[in-house]
């Protein structure tokens, strides 16, 4: 991979997570239905994971993860730290995803709806 | 180069899928959407020398994640209301 | 000995990459859902597997892993496109040649779901 | 208007997101100069005092394993919160979760297949130290194996109590063995066992036990989650 | 399934055991004793825990003939496989796209539901057919190029060979 | 030999972006699960493809993890349009 | 050494992790085990803070490794402060609804006295840490307990209420992360004192992006003013005394974050310009906003807000005394508000509507009950011989120390404001009729002792001003002292 395409990759990579991350945003503040609501957040929340791991690869690295042939150099590892950090926040993006669908479902219980413009303390 | 073309054109599909899911009035189409954004990030979690995230991914976002929205799709409404603006003008002109 | 080896991984994984793809073109331009399901399992089923044990060939030592990996696909692949297949099958899509009668098989499940939707009000 | 305004808010943001970030790069490491990063320090470390190959499982487990008892916590309230937001009475016993059987292929080949993919869980889980994955995505494997198996008969059930046992004794052990390290070596989480050999399944002291830990709790909290919601049934306003 | 004698249930648990090993031996791809003594350990709770329900086969599955009948249905069925994909590449490419879909029916003789699992995937995989639904021992087939809709002939043209063969194993 | 493996990932990016066109496109939602299921496998593919090419013979457990979860998917969408769940 | 602080973490946990077993033995032990955790707790930090007010910060170390490595846990003066005050309120949050109105049954019982004990684990997970993602962390621990206890009651609004808060908490997490994410980049280091030594590296853009990120992800928890449309709500639809556990709780732990971030991490000089400025808008909104309001619980939720604001300002000014003033503050504000919480749910329980409207005449039905809101609103309005009124008079001190005299005409102003609205809820209570008859739910033992108990302390305080503030003014001073803090921290053993 030559060095001009690699640079363009600075801008798609992270281009692209940050757009991900606009989209969703754009899903959760606009959108009247609650189930888009938390699929436009799951959005965010992939966007970002990307962000994350995207910061932490190094050109030419490979996992974290030693095998005999990588014993002698760890300078080839990519960053293990970000990747540690999105194994978190991606749990914790599922428990909160989970938390939010559960009230969905009870909203729609509620209200036999879910057009949050129906649902009298959800508009803004 | 090739994993130039790969990363680009599974960053197009992500875009693309994201923006599928978001402006999908189907909500189970949606949430298909969600799932396939899960399956392509993946891959790219794969190129990106990060193997443990890629299966925390497919595991996450394609089984548990996909599960949970269709349940929650079945329990709800799978499709998108689209009343809300002729009441508004309903109102409106009462 | 291990040219051998690789030209023969080597010829798989093109074969596969190919069969692979035209799955992927036969999902594209077949015309309804069966036909796509019918492009779709069968040639990526093949072509993934292909691919796969091409890559087995080109180091053996991945022989195994790759072998367990070909016979899950080799489960899986059917299994879901046949439970996709009855889905569609049930929410009634038809092709034109029925040898059945259509009405009937529709009938008979209509009759089962509606006996099953009652067993779970009671 | 409101369309208008977000679009405007979302793209500053998104402007001023994407311009820090294009200004940090991409491959290369972006960290200012004159420190040593602690990344370095993770590496090095993984070989020479935990002789644990996965430099992010070390990570997750052993230097910021507090995190993941946080995680796993997360879970686990995950869990109670949708049990009091779904909550109504106690199901009844022979509840169905899906209304009918799936074909019979469908069933006779997931009865198949549930025990491998059983064992991948537990082989990813007690592989965690080795290779990708952990005691999380095992847990996850192994909640999938039981959805599919909860997917594909209309009688098959799991017992909530035993669900519920497995997930506090496997929180417990997780908790305990933090504790022993401080009782043991003066701090939490203190990797008190013998590292044993590189890549050999027992090594790393505590991470497997850890793991392992965590793949069980995760495992039947998950289960769980798909089983209470799976029982939801939509009909019917309160 | 529920009355199972306590030699039956050993005979099965035995086989599951076996076959979960082996899938254990694939998974870690190697042979250092800590990984076989883990797998045995794992995989024999996994049996243990599968017998009542889960497990399809006892020990008669390692009877040479069948065996014998396994590899021959093998060859069968990748020949059949290979085939099959030729014959979906070449509708998928040529432009006029010829196909003539349909559904047809046919009954087989295949008594357990692991037989007919076998037999629905095999002709899913196989050219030009997709196992749809089973209705007891009624396949619906899913035909792309439909030549005839009698069930008979149809399960002459369809599932003949690979039924025989099954027939043996199961 | 490095060739082979960049044409094999080139066929199966162009199969990932046939199979999303028919995604977006497809009427059904069946038509969608299957595009899903044919990307899923694609994915696995080259999942395995690109360890080999990386060299790292731990990074087929992704592939194998992802082929299961994806089934899964896919039967959990099949049986709810089955009107199972 | 006396303890460990990680037990504060570990116990609740395994407690959590225990309770559901102990439940299938014994079912009543889902009620007291939270308790006793809490009251061991609250020993604990009670001894570690004598310890550590006589010797110093004690820093524990996670897993063997050392700071910058490794996580670790700071009790100083100032958090081991925090951390005592958050468990002594949620002891009482758990005497007080030991057996409140849902709680009898076994299952929800279960759920709310695990999501409670990990409420308050959470915010004290928070305040200890010294880590910026393990605060991440213990910050999704505190809020998925929220949305479960504001959804607890399993009505329409409570629902909405706790929508509401999912929506502005995931984006706060995600606004949160990208500041991790942007520091990380940067410094390649997550341990707080570590990144305070490098900060002055950061190219000045990074840390301006960073610190935007982290004050809009922390403001939502901490209700400032453009991100708190979940509190209100929140609030008003939570149980009673959960909404009593986030105003003393939650808040002060996320409040906390703001303050350990700006002036432990960042050096910027324009962040206390900047914490004034939003202090006094999210004060002046919330507090008219409260007198509009007609829901009593939001009317205590805004002023809630507004009190944060006023705790903001004081931080702002960024001398000893300021912080000094916002620590009395936030001491009284917890212990107040509890109070107003505690009392003014069974005020509101009585009437039918929750509204204010509603309370008129209440006095004659529950007189003891009604006399301790009326102490908890002129506690919180700050007039003399009450304990607000210290508190307020320290920021008055603070800011004209300072010689910033606009703001000291702006806090009169608001206590008016305040004075008003309170008033006129004391006003309906005293001295308006009720109509109709009424049978009144009388407040249970434990709520009564429990509101005596804050009764007591808020005329504690306020005749004896001296018995907190000498705690105050070594908690304050250990605040300022950053260099002293991350010496302690990077030379652990």
């Amino acid at each position: 991979m030559n060095e001009s395409l690699f640079s363009l990759l600075n801008y798609g990579v992270y281009g692209t997570a940050v757009i991900l991350m606009l989209i969703g945003l754009y899903g959760a503040l606009i959108k009247k239905s609650l189930l888009k609501i938390v699929i436009g957040l799951s959005v965010v929340d992939s966007g970002l994971n990307l962000l994350i791991v995207a910061l932490g690869y190094y050109k030419g690295g490979t996992a974290p993860i030693f095998s005999p042939a990588y014993l002698a150099h760890p300078q080839l590892m990519v960053d293990p730290v970000p990747q540690a950090l999105v194994l978190t926040a991606i749990v914790i993006g599922f428990g909160v995803t989970a938390v939010a669908l559960a009230l969905v479902i009870r909203l729609y219980r509620h209200h036999g709806t879910l057009n949050i413009d129906q649902i009298k303390n959800l508009k803004w | 180069m090739i994993y130039f073309i790969l990363i680009a054109v599974l960053l197009v599909l992500i875009i693309a899928a994201a923006i599928y899911a978001v402006r999908q009035k189907d909500l189970l189409y949606a949430t298909l959407a969600t799932g396939i954004i899960s399956l392509i990030l993946s891959v790219l979690y794969f190129l990106l020398q990060a193997p443990d995230v890629a299966l925390t991914e497919a595991a996450i976002g394609v089984a548990l994640t996909t599960i949970i929205f269709v349940i929650t799709v079945r329990n709800t409404v799978r499709m998108e209301d689209e009343s809300d603006k002729k009441e508004k003008i309903k109102s409106a002109v009462k | 000995m291990s040219t051998i080896l690789q030209i023969i991984g080597g010829f798989l994984i093109l074969v596969g990459s190919i069969f692979l793809f035209l799955g992927a073109l036969g999902i594209y331009r077949m015309p309804d859902v069966y036909n796509r399901l019918q492009a779709g399992t069968k040639a990526t089923t093949l072509g993934a597997m292909s691919l796969i044990l091409g890559v087995g060939f080109l180091s053996p030592s991945w022989m195994m892993k790759a072998l367990i990996l070909i016979i899950f696909i080799a489960f899986s692949n059917p299994l879901s496109s046949h439970a996709l297949a009855r889905a569609m099958h049930i929410r009634g899509r038809f092709p034109k040649i029925y040898s059945n009668n259509a009405e009937e098989y529709d009938a008979y499940r209509k009759v089962e779901m509606s006996e099953k939707k009652e067993e779970v009000k009671s | 208007m409101k369309k208008l305004l977000v679009i405007v808010l979302l793209a500053v943001l998104g402007f001023y997101t994407a311009s820090t970030f294009f200004d940090i790069g991409f491959g290369s490491p972006h960290f200012v100069k004159g420190i040593d990063p602690v990344k370095d320090i993770y590496i090095n470390q993984t070989v020479k005092s935990l002789n644990v190959p996965n430099a992010v499982t070390s990570i997750v487990v052993n230097f910021r394993g507090f995190d993941t008892l946080g995680e796993v916590t997360v879970l686990f309230l995950a869990v109670t919160v949708l049990g009091s937001v779904l909550y109504k009475k106690r199901h009844e016993v022979g509840e169905r979760s899906v209304l009918f059987s799936a074909s019979s292929v469908v069933t006779s080949g997931a009865k198949l297949i549930f025990p491998a993919i059983i064992l991948l869980g537990a082989y990813v889980f007690i592989h965690g130290h080795l290779s990708p994955g952990g005691g999380f995505q095992g847990g996850v494997i192994i909640a999938t194996g039981f959805l599919l198996m909860l997917l594909s008969y209309e009688s098959y059930s799991v017992s909530h109590k035993a669900l519920s046992i497995v997930e506090s004794l496997a929180g417990i052990t997780f908790a305990g063995v933090g504790l022993l390290g401080l009782l043991h070596g003066g701090s939490f989480l203190h990797n008190f066992l013998p590292t044993g050999v590189m890549n050999s399944l027992f090594s790393g002291g505590i991470i497997p036990i850890i793991y392992i830990a965590v793949g069980f709790k995760v495992a039947a909290e998950l289960t769980g989650v798909i089983y209470t919601v799976l029982n939801e049934k939509g009909e019917g306003n309160e | 399934m529920q009355e199972l004698s306590f030699a039956n249930k050993l005979s099965r648990f035995i086989t599951s055991w076996f076959f979960l090993m082996l899938v254990w031996i694939a998974f870690t791809s190697t042979y250092a004793t800590q990984e076989l003594l883990t797998g045995a350990f794992v995989s024999g709770i996994i049996a243990m825990f599968s017998v009542p329900f889960f497990t399809c086969c006892d020990l008669s599955l390692f009877h040479p003939v069948k065996i014998a009948y396994m590899i021959w249905f093998l060859i069968v069925f990748i020949k059949a496989l290979i085939l099959s994909n030729f014959d979906v590449a070449k509708r998928v490419i040529s432009p006029a796209l010829p196909i003539n879909p349909g559904i047809v029916e046919f009954k087989t003789q295949l008594k357990t539901n692991f037989g007919k699992m076998v037999l629905a995937n095999s002709i899913t995989l196989t050219p030009g057919t997709l196992t749809i639904d089973v209705i007891d021992d009624v396949f619906y087939i899913h035909w792309i190029d439909v030549q005839t809709t009698h069930p008979e002939e149809a399960f002459t043209h369809i599932a003949e060979s690979f039924e025989k063969i099954l027939l043996k194993i199961f | 030999m490095i060739y082979v493996f960049y044409i094999a990932l080139f066929f199966m990016a162009l199969g990932m972006i046939f199979s999303l066109i028919r995604f977006v496109k497809g009427p059904t939602a069946g038509d969608r699960t299957v595009a899903l299921d044919t990307l899923t496998t694609i994915g696995v593919a080259a999942m395995v493809l690109l360890a080999y090419m990386f060299h790292r013979f731990i990074y087929v457990d992704v592939a194998l993890v992802y082929a299961v979860l994806g089934f899964i998917g896919v039967i959990v969408i099949a049986r709810y349009l089955e009107g199972a769940l | 050494m006396v303890g460990s602080p990680v037990l504060f973490i570990a116990i609740p946990l395994l407690a959590a992790f225990l309770i559901p077993l102990l439940g299938m033995i014994w079912k009543e032990s889902v009620r007291i085990v939270p308790g006793l955790v809490l009251a061991y707790l609250l020993v604990l930090s009670v001894s570690l803070l004598q310890h550590v007010l006589a010797f110093g910060p004690i820093i524990e170390i996670i897993a063997g490794w050392k700071p910058p490595i490794g996580i670790n846990l700071v009790f100083s003066p100032f958090s081991g402060f925090l951390v005592t005050l958050m468990l002594f309120l949620g002891l009482l949050v758990w005497a007080y609804s030991y057996r409140f109105k849902r709680n009898v049954e076994y299952e929800p019982a279960l759920k709310y006295f695990l999501m409670l004990m990990m409420l308050i684990t959470g915010s004290v997970g928070m305040t200890l840490t010294g880590d910026i993602f393990n605060m991440f962390v213990f910050i999704e621990i505190t809020s998925i307990s929220a949305y479960g206890l504001t959804s607890y009651y399993k009505e329409r609004n409570s629902a909405e209420a706790s929508f509401k808060y999912i929506l502005l908490g995931s984006l706060a997490s995600t606004f949160l992360l990208l500041a991790i994410m942007i520091i990380y980049s940067q410094l390649g280091t997550l341990n707080m004192a570590d990144i305070a030594t490098k900060m002055h590296l950061m190219k000045p853009g990074y840390k301006v992006a960073s610190l935007i990120f982290f004050i809009t992800a922390l403001g939502i928890e901490a209700e400032i003013f453009p991100l708190n449309g979940w509190a209100p709500d929140a609030y008003a639809e939570a149980p009673g005394p959960v909404g009593a556990a986030f105003a003393g709780i939650v808040v002060k732990a996320a409040v906390y974050a703001v303050i350990r971030v700006i002036y432990t991490l960042f050096d910027l000089p324009g962040a206390y310009q900047f914490l004034i400025v939003i202090g006094i808008i999210t004060m002046v909104i919330a507090e008219t906003a409260a007198i509009r309001q007609e829901k009593l619980k939001r009317m205590l939720a805004y002023s809630s807000i507004g009190q944060m604001g006023l705790v903001l300002i004081a931080f702002g000014f960024g001398t000893k005394e300021g912080i000094y003033a916002a620590l009395f503050i936030m001491f009284n504000h917890a212990i107040i508000k509890s109070l107003l919480f505690f009392s003014g749910s069974y005020l509101a329980y009585n009437s039918t509507e929750k509204n204010i409207a509603d309370v008129s005449g209440m006095a004659k039905h529950l007189p003891l009950t009604s006399l301790l809101f009326a102490l908890g609103a002129f506690a919180i309005i700050g007039l003399p011989p009450f304990a607000g009124f210290w508190s307020k008079l320290a920021v008055l001190t603070a800011a004209a120390d300072s010689s910033l005299w606009l703001i000291i005409a702006l806090v009169l102003a608001v206590s008016v404001v305040e004075l008003v609205y309170y008033l006129r809820v004391v006003n309906r209570v005293y001295f308006f009729k009720k109509e109709e008859d009424m049978e009144p739910q009388k407040p249970t033992v434990n709520a009564m002792i429990v509101m005596l108990i804050l009764g007591a302390i808020i005329l504690l305080v306020g005749f004896y001003p001296d018995s907190v503030t000498g705690l105050l003014h070594k908690a304050s001073s250990d605040l300022m002292d950053k260099s002293q803090y991350i010496q302690h921290v990077l030379s652990a053993r």
